[in-house]
């Protein structure tokens, strides 16, 4: 099995997630972030003082899929995610040794 | 001049009371609007209903107020710059019989004019542009609410001459929000997203912030309309709460009947269009009728923040159903429930206090009146705006949201990471 | 009926704000709680206490006040329901010899009932049914409020007979809501997980904006409660806050003895503390006396709400330490302080002033009468309401929160995922 | 005594109403600061701000009111104890002709006292000592600012002998807490990583409620300072309204211009810049003045705060900025704008009333005595408590926070995390 | 040494940390997150308007443990957060590469 | 190409991005969490009754690197955020099989 990570612009959540449930993956778990990258933060002001805030919010995908689908599955973010403007974000990919569904203890790519 | 008054000083403790309490309304709008945007454009809704506090107040004393309440310039159609910069302002307003000092009736009214622009802001939430709202309220407190006022809370307007009962502003303020809201939202266009995405509140616990300042504030609004400290202001001030109470308890019975749940928002929604039912009537019912009249409120209340959906116009914070539904309630529902055993002031009474149809004829003319003013004169000075400086913001900027990009500002940052440095 | 009253305008200015201000406390009130509860029924905390204002409001004038104040129906227990329906309200109560439209007295004491039954929602945080709820605070208005107002605020009650002293509601409000906490807190039995777990504050901010409208709407509960604005409010007003000041004062030094921390709810806390044992007294001692009795109800406050983990019943925000000590604190001392310098119009001195301990016993009388009666009382409708359609939810329910599965919503959504769609 | 005096109801239910009024500021002032720091340190000026009620509220019953407002004890420098423990409080106070009871004065001017300490908090965020500040606080009110009402606001006092006019505290209140926090700034010392560090608003809706809190308890502060209902209190109430409004209007214009954005903590600041700069004001000048003072307020406010970074003091919240700049500017213009249309009972008339410079001169001469005096002695108390007790914390509670470290609370906890066990 | 992530529902914490404690595992990293899945998210109303919040909160929680440890582990935290009711959750195991403990630099299992 | 994730002290962030500007490294995800270790949490007090909070805040950083890149960044971050105080926190290294920049498609390390 695989672990698919993805960093995104929130507001393509919707559309990342629809992408999936179309190629019939329906488990992730989502974290809302803070990423640094090539696309500068915003610039705040403060009483007159101004900042940069140097960190732009994205959410963080996480899901563990079946090695066959993996590519799949990037692609499909890939495809949901892009706006074509810098941060559109990553996704990678690690491998994963072992998955249980805790509420039955199945094991392997049947928990998925 | 004023020496030629007599200043009662417990009416006059009243009336300031009532002012300051009226103020606090808006700041309270704001909370309760900016608890029910999404986190990206908070801050945009407290700033637009804070400016706009400062904008009219200045519009205002520079020559609304002349034109509502100046001596008539003819027809009952409008005041004349008499009171303009508030000059002359310790002056008794013509046909006003205050024992209060006029430049507390003039705050009063300041106050009122203030809210009812601000009310605006929950339509255009999310993608209104900031100076040309600031623009567009400027205008429209001239054009839209001055005249209104004139014509129905200065004795000498000529809805007032004709008898038209409007306590406290269910014309003045709720219907011509209402209307003038419907205009802006189709000024405004919808949001990107809506009706399909659920745009939920950020934060309700803000919201009822907001709510418990604007239940708080309208005894002044309300009993303050008495303009004295006496009975009227006692039955109008118990009056108002009761209708906030039906209001809120009809609003979350459609509303647990219809979804299987009583939701705060809807107590909170329902408690407003309570307030907003009474508000015309606060001064001419007794406390039963106050009672239906709040129920009623509430009920259709409820029944018309979904009319949107069906209609298609996004008046993002439901000032229509809100503010417009309830205001038509209320001053349709003077027309049976005036009585002068209440006040014995009024000219016509109540079908129910044997007056017969004749006083629901001028309430109808007023509502009709009313909401053709305000939606046709809004929408004409909303254009104007939109297309000269605009009124609506990009929709990078909608999907951005408002705060960051616009106010250079976030909401919040209850975090660790987000710190910046300074001069870097 | 009021033609023949002397309507005093300052006056009715003074107790018509009062009456804002105490109905503004019920919403400060909700806030205060909720932000002390966990962020799972937050909203719960705040829609009870809404909704609960509008039930109090409508069955207090329907009848409950007409129960407290109406002509005597025999014996000093209860009044006649002269003036249900708020029918007739224009007249004075019976021995109240007043300079406000018998309205606005309606309106002021109106909001002391709301607030009351209000202050039970914080006994039955995280687990109590929302209609079951209800149901009881109206029923408990009529079956232990009203009486209980009745026989120690209505001159002709029995215990104002006998010279108890209360100026502002120790009896009524305080040890009232403090014994019908303890009997509710036994019906409703322990949360889940108490007292194991901490459930600690959600947000102590909102928790504090509570604090603040609570100590400034207290203003009106104890000043108003002169029911005239002069000297004796005066008076009722600085000991007001002074009591409120020792109150802050006394909580944090023991908590800072206790734990080595002054915490900020415990500041909020110790100001609550003195302005309950304050209520009672402020009309009848002077301000260092109210220093005193401030002090004292900060100490005990404290420790008191120490005991429900000894004693092991689930108050959870502690009505019973802060209201129920806090309201013995005050009413028993104004046995000791009470004094004719403040207030001519006392029948029996305290013993300070010469009195000696005659008004002690009337007080501690009325003490050991209101706990006994609101205790068995509330017991009695709180298991009715249990047996019948229930007083709280299921442990599913508790432990998923009541704000999602009870009203369908959540307090807060600042970040980016939550967004649902309507209608698919 | 008080038999002596005529009492009027309107205008004792005026200033009891807007002791209260005042009263609500400082917590509206604590949310205003709270909002305004970050996350870490929330709770150290919440309740900051409640203890200096407390504490502030003590010493002024104790003898500071005495100080300020008893007899003069020689030459206009200061009251004698004669009105000590509030002793002898129902007397007038020496050359007041007070229509309210004296009680009604001495709570009013406490909430003045409390609010003016209070304003110190907001300088030494994220690093004062909690029971270091509190000793500061009882000191600073008897040494700085005892003295100084005695001077300007008791008849007797040697600056109101000369003319000096200062309608609502805009030297005893704002000058004094500018300079008074300047000096703090420099006893303190910068916080670890400022300027460099951002430091933003942790939740700006929190930092909007206290701005409303503010903005609505600031009728009270001002107008009731005409401590009558009456003409000059709706002056003072309309212009107060209106300076705020174009306080805010300055601010945000200039910050507009300097970094293209207009910001909702600019709206707010600039609002209390008007009201700061309107205060000695609003009870001597017109409507227009008071639009003219205000937005010279707003536009000083927001020059004035960048003035931190260059001079290199850390005036954490902007005291200096904002209340010492905007009350030199209001101070200073009443000696053009003061005139005797407005209020007849002034000695001297601003030049613009024909009064020529005299009056500016006098009002020059308060500025800079009240700067003086305020600055050293605070600076001396500073000090004192700094050597003894020790007014900052160590560096590591300060990059920790004082909330957790200090009071052993954390603001919030909207998660599911952090759930600890009693008693383990 | 494996990284074991785990996605419990938020009230299991308190069960599940007791349960590593027992096996003698006390370092973890937790993270709030929202869960898609099986689980369906609940309806909310807003002014009449009924939606569905697609997501579940859930609690995600990160152990680097030692290669023999880790089926350990996992069972503790399967059996301590089952309720056996939906959406109760998933554990996967990822090898890790190396490990530093900042405050020492210890480095591999030293450093767990 | 290897994922870096590092649990460090949330007020070291600013030294910790800036070491990792100095040897040229950007990109990276960060998010708020919980950590439980050898580091106690603090004790709070809720009217009178105390307990403790046994988490305490953290930030974790996600960085993916090339594989020459990350023994370096790992001992970037190490050094910046030390203090030398217990919970200092912990950094580890996993592999990844692939990388993609959701904006451009790029692939492997050239879209790190
Ligand atoms: N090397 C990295 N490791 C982990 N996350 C990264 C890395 N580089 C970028 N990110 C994440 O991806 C987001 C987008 O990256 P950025 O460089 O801004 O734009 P783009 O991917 O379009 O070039 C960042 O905000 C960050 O969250
Ligand atoms: N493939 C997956 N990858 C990552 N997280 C998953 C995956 N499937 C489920 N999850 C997480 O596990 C949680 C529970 O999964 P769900 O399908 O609802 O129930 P169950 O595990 O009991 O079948 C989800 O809310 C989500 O956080
Ligand atoms: N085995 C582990 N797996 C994942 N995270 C860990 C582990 N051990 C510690 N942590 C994280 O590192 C932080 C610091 O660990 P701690 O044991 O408190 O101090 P130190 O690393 O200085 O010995 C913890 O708060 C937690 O977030």
């Amino acid at each position: 099995m695989k672990l698919v990570t993805a960093v995104i612009k929130p507001f393509k959540l919707d559309d990342v997630k629809t992408a999936l449930h179309d190629i019939g993956v329906a488990g992730m778990t989502i974290a809302e972030v803070q990423g640094h990258g090539r696309q500068r933060g915003h610039t705040e002001v403060y009483r007159g003082a101004e900042y940069v805030v140097d960190f732009v919010p994205k959410l963080r995908l996480e899901l563990v899929v079946d090695d066959a689908d993996s590519a799949r599955v990037v692609a499909a973010i890939e495809t949901a995610a892009r706006t074509g403007q810098i941060g559109d974000g990553k996704v990678w990919t690690t491998p994963v040794d072992d998955l249980v569904r805790i509420r039955t203890g199945e094991r392997g790519p049947d928990a998925i | 001049m004023l020496r030629r008054m007599r200043v009662d000083s417990g009416d006059t403790a009243w009336v300031l009371g009532s002012a300051a309490l009226v103020l606090f309304m808006t700041p309270g709008l704001a909370l309760f609007y900016s608890g029910m945007v999404r986190s990206k454009s908070v801050l945009s809704m407290l700033v637009q209903n804070l400016a706009t506090i400062a904008v009219v107040s200045v519009v205002w004393a520079a020559f609304a107020y002349s034109l509502a309440f100046g001596p008539d310039a003819g027809g009952g159609l409008i005041g004349n710059l008499h009171f303009a910069g508030l000059a002359h302002a310790n002056q008794p307003v013509p046909g006003l019989h205050l024992t209060v000092p006029p430049l507390a009736f003039a705050s009063f009214q300041m106050m009122f004019a203030v809210i009812t622009a601000a009310l605006l802001t929950g339509t255009g939430a999310d993608r209104m542009r900031f100076g040309g709202f600031l623009t567009f309220a400027a205008l429209w407190v001239v054009v839209v609410y001055a005249p209104l006022a004139h014509w129905v809370f200065a004795p000498t307007g000529w809805l007032a001459q004709r008898g038209v009962l409007d306590f406290a502003g269910g014309n003045v303020v709720e219907i011509d929000s209402g209307a003038s809201a419907l205009a802006l939202a189709l000024v405004l266009g919808r949001r990107h997203g809506w009706p399909r995405d659920a745009m939920a509140p950020h934060s309700l616990p803000l919201t009822i912030v907001g709510a418990g300042i604007l239940w708080f504030g309208w005894f002044g609004f309300n009993a303050g309309s008495a303009l004295a400290a006496n009975c009227l202001a006692s039955q109008a001030l118990i009056g108002t709460q009761l209708a906030a109470c039906t209001g809120l308890l009809g609003w979350i019975v459609v509303e647990r009947i219809r979804t299987g749940h009583a939701t705060t928002l809807g107590a909170a929604s329902g408690a407003v269009a309570g307030l907003v039912a009474i508000t015309p009537a606060c001064g001419f019912v007794n406390s039963v009728a106050a009672m239906l009249i709040g129920f009623a409120g509430g009920v259709v209340g409820v029944l018309a923040v979904g009319a949107k959906f069906r209609l298609g116009y996004d008046d993002s914070l439901d000032v229509v159903g809100v503010h417009g539904a309830g205001g038509v309630v209320g001053t349709l529902l003077v027309g049976l429930f005036a009585t002068h055993h209440v006040n014995s002031a009024i000219g016509a009474r109540g079908a129910f206090d044997g007056g017969g149809v004749h006083l629901v004829g001028e309430q109808a003319l007023a509502v009709v009146v009313t909401i053709g003013w305000a939606f046709a004169m809004t929408w004409l000075v909303g254009q104007l705006v939109q297309q000269t400086i605009g009124l609506r913001v990009s929709e990078e900027i909608e999907i951005e949201g408002l705060d960051t990009v616009v106010h250079a500002e976030s909401a919040y940052d209850f975090g660790n990471v987000r710190a910046g440095r300074i001069g870097r």
